[in-house]
């Protein structure tokens, strides 16, 4: 029995490992079928769907796991595993795009294409780490806080309309649930910093916990106008509003006050003081190791692809673009438009990693409760005038 | 079935699981070591200005999936010695070592960290790194052109490719 | 009540192989109290095993990015010495590596500045530009870093050719190349912010303290060795000194990309004027001081390093007391930080240019 | 040619004056002045340290100091202590140094600080406390700088400290 070395010899042992599953498979599954009755019901199933393929989905419908199902939405399409794997590659491409700004090369040998698996390596480095605790540490909350912030995360997903009629869930309250969940992020930070037991990781968690709080209520302002003229608190209904015209058209300084609260919330430079690497280190992440970090990393992304939906879906007219595709595939043409534009908002938020610096707290609060705060109200006004002027067809919340 | 044939069988079958999940799951995991080294951000002497360049646009060393250098040891893989470790840094080079998780590597950078290079007769410059920590991999110069650190991280990558999951564990000091 | 005690260093991203134990009030800095000494190798005490070849390593080593003009200083305490008169060429030689070696020097300070208030392209602009400059020099002495090109009576060697082609262009396309590090960098609204009126420096102070090269200048105190008290061919070239009046971090940033500026002036006026002829002295047998002392000064990229020489006519120097910018600057750490927040500590700690191997030697 | 004797003669007379100058102020304790160009060494006497710097800043406008050096000497049983002293806001000035030495017994190697007249020395007496073990009275504080904090050696830059494997 020979090492594996090389890539090669590993694909040809995968190839000889897989045949033989595939074998035992079908030797086991062929007893099954004149031993076990109930499979043979399935046998036929799965032989008419080698023809066509609908029947299988209906089948697996039929069993709560198909296409349609709650289930599948959850945990692969628009759910988590959708965005996990959009986490993983915007890490990717953020670390090659900011290579290129820098001239340089970026990831390369990872991977066959420009090292497209970089993330995939860091993962898997990660997942066989050894897992430190500190030993003053208080352990519950210091591991139940990567958890948390990927149910964050996640929990945002459940409400992003990607499409008109294929979303997780539709609430008459999409709204205040995203806010309500949002608001719950700058726990998770202190508590990070607070359950680690180091100086770093408490500062680090006292900065996040100010940045946020102080950003949110200029967020909240700027999507209280949305509410305003969209005249609910339905994502679906507030994308369906702006069917003719975005409300980043209408609402421009409104968007910008959003996007610098969004900028703020993910902790994303030039706002990054909770991690500020040159002064506190690593900020709250400072103590975690392992998956516990990567963890942390992953949900953190989730987060950004899940706020960047939101940016879309409240300013860039979510799902709304021109029909590429024949009539039929309308669902495939929203998630499309949505993602497209998800990623757009994505890119400029890297973008800005490249050409900034860090702000320094006390500025950074100045600059929140003195101008956006300002600037957010001021847009509130325009949505009210615009509403009473009855340039706007929908709305009327008042 | 009697003892022997038993035997033979659970052999058979760790040697088929070995066979088929512990070496592919080996591949895989060391593969993901080899392109994901995070270094320590730990500079002990005039070397990190080689280490700078090495990490800059022209060497770029995160094309193997080494990042520039990481702030908290507790996510980092790499420690790497840049030169002269002085009888004050020591204690601390030994701490941050401890507190970094297994597996880790230890790269040391220059003539100074090798063997003290020119301040071999120094009172206060400790006669290489490897009198207090295991070393992977030396380089040598003074300092090491970033060629020679991109040959040593190859070298590394090789070492690690064919070593094991787990690693004998590392008793800590307290 | 609330005081808090945190060290950065010596493993900080922020400071490298250095500590400063600073005594927190919520944000607010009390105290910093430096604790240099993690690089400290007894240069001066090695110095006396080593006769004065030998120690030409041993002085370019704490400022290794700066190396030439380390030992401008040291080749002129010997040839005080020794009573030696360079050939002029090799005098001109000196003074592009010198240069050379300041431009190399000054870009790894704003790359370092940029990764110290979290800008990390500003650390990859000035890394790669650095790599024409270190070819440069690389062309010329055969090292990328630690040239050890600076002898007592001369140079090592005579330049090879298609330097000066060369060192035009690069130095053609960093003059652009600055402006655009200007625009990006230095006028960026958030890297204002961040250093624009902090970490002031007042001319009394600085004076006071001691400190050197651009942080003395940035305070607006015309002072630079070049000019005050010429040294090789410094006296027979066009340049200017850069001053600032403004004091803060800001400033003292300015003032390193004004004075690459000059230096590239110097290195094409250099090139221009270059007689030809012998580089170095023939020093036959053993470079050997007589009896007696000679302090000697010169303008590194940083600040004066100064060497005081005593000599009883042995082989080896009988005491070396070699002075850095970096240490001349320590003082004003504690000083300058007192009173600002946390999070200035690395951009106000790291725009005085302070490099620890060259503090602790 | 910065401090090269007698190869060019630029301010002889400057030098000159300057010396005199302080010769007649500091008449009693002044052991001996040498001159060279650019340089001034004046040698006096430990106990009147003080009066010179103070002397040396306030009339002659020296506001920094450059180096403060200890060289030991066994041989003579003494330990020498050397302040360069210049200017910055004196430009005709700006390349003079003067050297403000005096010795102190090797056993009892007990002296005044500077820090009070020259800020600037803190650090440079610090350092020369711990290579070399002399204590100056009245420094703020007098702590170890480079050496590690368990080093019970003797002082590193004295003659009879010999380094490993020497």
């Amino acid at each position: 029995m020979s090492e594996i070395r090389t890539f090669p010899d590993f694909l040809k042992r995968l190839i000889i490992v897989l045949g033989g599953l595939l074998i035992l498979a079908i030797i086991i599954f062929g007893v099954l079928i004149y031993t076990v009755p109930a499979i043979s019901n399935f046998n036929g199933i799965l032989l008419e769907s080698l023809s066509n393929p609908i029947v299988m989905l209906n089948y697996l419908d039929s069993l709560g796991v198909g296409i349609n199902s709650l289930f599948f939405k959850i945990v692969v399409f628009p759910g988590y595993t959708w965005a996990a794997i959009i986490a993983a590659e915007i890490i990717w491409f953020e670390r090659k795009f900011l290579a290129k700004m820098q001239v340089r090369v970026g990831p390369l040998y990872a991977g066959m294409i420009g090292g497209i698996l970089q993330p995939i390596a860091d993962v898997s480095k990660l997942i066989f780490k050894e897992l430190i605790s500190p030993s003053r540490s208080d352990k519950l909350i210091f591991f139940t806080i990567p958890l948390l912030v990927n149910a964050i995360g996640a929990t945002l997903l459940a409400v992003l309309p990607v499409s008109e009629g294929w979303l997780i869930m539709r609430s008459e309250v999409s709204m205040l649930i995203v806010f309500a969940v949002i608001g719950f992020a700058p726990i998770t930070v202190l508590l990070a910093g607070w359950a680690s037991y180091s100086k770093f990781p408490f500062i680090g968690g006292l900065r996040g916990l100010h940045q946020m709080i102080a950003f949110e209520i200029p967020m909240l302002i700027a999507a209280l106008s949305v509410v305003l003229l969209s005249g609910s608190l339905d994502l679906v209904n507030i994308v369906q509003a702006q069917s003719n015209v975005w409300f980043i058209v209408l609402m421009p300084i409104g968007a910008i006050v959003f996007f610098i609260t969004l900028l703020a919330e993910l902790e994303r430079i030039p706002f990054d003081l909770p991690e500020a690497e040159s002064e506190i280190v690593m900020g709250y992440l400072t103590e975690y190791s392992s998956m516990a970090f990567g963890g942390i990393q992953l949900g953190t992304y989730i987060r950004f692809y899940a706020l960047s939906g939101i940016f879309t879906t409240l300013f860039l007219g979510g799902w709304h673009g021109p029909q590429f595709l024949p009539a039929g595939f309308e669902i495939i043409n929203q998630i499309e438009w949505f993602t497209i534009k998800t990623l757009l908002v994505m890119v400029t938020i890297i973008i800005l990693r490249g050409v900034n610096p860090r702000f320094r707290i006390d500025q950074l609060l100045r600059f929140s409760w003195s101008r956006l705060l300002i600037l957010a109200f001021l847009n509130l006004f325009i949505a009210i005038f615009i509403l009473q002027m009855g340039w706007f067809p929908f709305g009327g919340g008042i | 079935m009697n003892g022997s044939t038993s035997n033979v069988f659970v052999g058979k079958l760790s040697e088929i699981l070995e066979y088929s999940v512990k070496d592919p799951l080996r591949y895989i995991v060391n593969w993901g070591r080899i392109y994901s080294l995070w270094p320590v951000h730990l500079e002990t002497a005039c070397c990190s200005v080689e280490w700078g360049a090495t990490s800059g646009p022209r060497f770029d060393i995160e094309r193997w999936g080494m990042l520039g250098a990481f702030g908290a040891m507790r996510q980092c893989d790499v420690l790497i010695i840049l030169g002269t470790v002085n009888r004050k840094m020591a204690p601390r080079v030994k701490t941050i070592y401890d507190q970094m998780p297994e597996p880790r590597y230890v790269i040391a950078f220059g003539a100074c960290a090798i063997s003290g290079g020119l301040y071999y007769d120094s009172y206060n410059v400790l006669p290489g790194v490897d009198t207090i920590l295991p070393v992977d991999v030396y380089m040598s110069g003074c300092p090491p052109r970033p060629e020679e650190f991109i040959q040593g991280l190859i070298m590394l990558q090789n070492k690690i490719r064919a070593s094991k999951i787990r690693s004998k564990k590392y008793v800590r000091d307290t | 009540m609330s005081e808090l005690t945190v060290s950065i260093g010596p493993q900080h991203p922020g400071a490298g192989h250095f500590r400063l134990i600073v005594k927190l009030d919520g944000d607010k800095i009390i105290e910093v109290n430096p604790d240099p000494g993690y690089v400290h190798r007894g240069e001066e005490k090695i110095a006396e095993y080593r006769n004065y070849i030998q120690n030409i390593p041993h002085f370019e080593r704490p400022g290794i990015h700066d190396s030439s003009n380390m030992l401008f200083a040291y080749v002129q305490a010997v040839e005080g010495l020794m009573k030696l008169e360079v050939p002029e060429r090799g005098k001109y030689i000196r003074v592009i590596m010198a240069e050379l070696n300041r431009i190399i020097s000054h870009l790894y300070y704003l790359a370092i500045y940029g990764i110290f208030v979290g800008h990390s392209t500003m650390f990859m602009w000035p890394m790669g530009d650095r790599e024409h400059f270190i070819d440069l020099a690389q062309m010329i002495s055969g090292q990328r870093v630690g040239f050890a090109f600076l002898l007592p009576g001369g140079v090592r060697n005579d330049m090879p050719e298609g330097v000066k082609t060369r060192a035009n262009d690069a130095c053609n396309y960093f003059e652009k190349r600055l402006i655009e590090y200007e625009r990006i960098f230095m006028n960026n609204p958030i890297f204002e912010n961040r250093t624009k009126g902090i970490g002031k420096l007042s001319k009394e102070d600085a004076i006071n303290l001691g400190v050197v090269g651009p942080t003395l200048r940035a305070s607006g105190v015309k002072a630079d060795i070049r000019k005050d008290e010429p040294y090789a061919v410094y006296d027979k070239l066009d340049f200017d000194i850069p001053v600032s009046k403004d004091c803060d971090s800001w400033a003292r940033a300015w003032i390193h990309i004004e004075e690459m500026r000059q230096s590239m002036s110097i290195i094409k006026q250099s090139l221009k004027d270059m007689p030809s002829g012998p580089v170095k002295l023939n020093l036959r047998g053993q470079v050997r001081a007589p009896p007696g002392e000679v302090f000697s000064r010169a303008e590194a990229s940083r600040g004066t390093v100064s060497f005081y020489l005593v000599s009883n006519g042995d082989m080896n120097p009988y005491r070396i007391r070699l002075i850095t910018p970096s240490f001349r600057n320590l003082i004003a750490i504690p000083h300058i930080l007192k009173g600002l927040l946390l999070a200035d500590i690395p951009p106000v700690f790291w725009s005085l240019d302070y490099w620890p191997v060259e503090a602790d030697r | 040619m910065s401090g090269t004797p007698e190869i060019k003669q630029e301010h002889p007379k400057r030098e000159k004056k300057i010396a005199d100058n302080i010769a007649v102020k500091l008449k009693k304790d002044i052991l001996d002045i040498e001159i060279k160009p650019k340089r001034i060494k004046v040698k006096i006497k430990h106990q009147s340290i003080k009066k010179a710097a103070n002397y040396l800043k306030t009339v002659l406008n020296l506001d920094h100091v450059v180096s403060v050096s200890g060289i030991d000497y066994p041989n003579d049983n003494e330990i020498e202590i050397v302040y360069h002293a210049g200017t910055y806001e004196h430009k005709d000035l700006s390349d003079l140094l003067v050297a403000l030495v005096y010795r102190i017994p090797r056993e009892k190697p007990k002296t005044l600080t500077l820090t009070d007249v020259w800020p600037s020395t803190e650090y440079d007496e610090r350092e020369t406390y711990e290579m070399l073990g002399v204590i100056f009275d009245g420094h703020p504080k007098l702590e170890k700088l480079f050496l590690p904090e368990d080093w019970d050696d003797i002082p590193p830059l004295r003659k009879d400290f010999k380094n490993p494997g020497r």
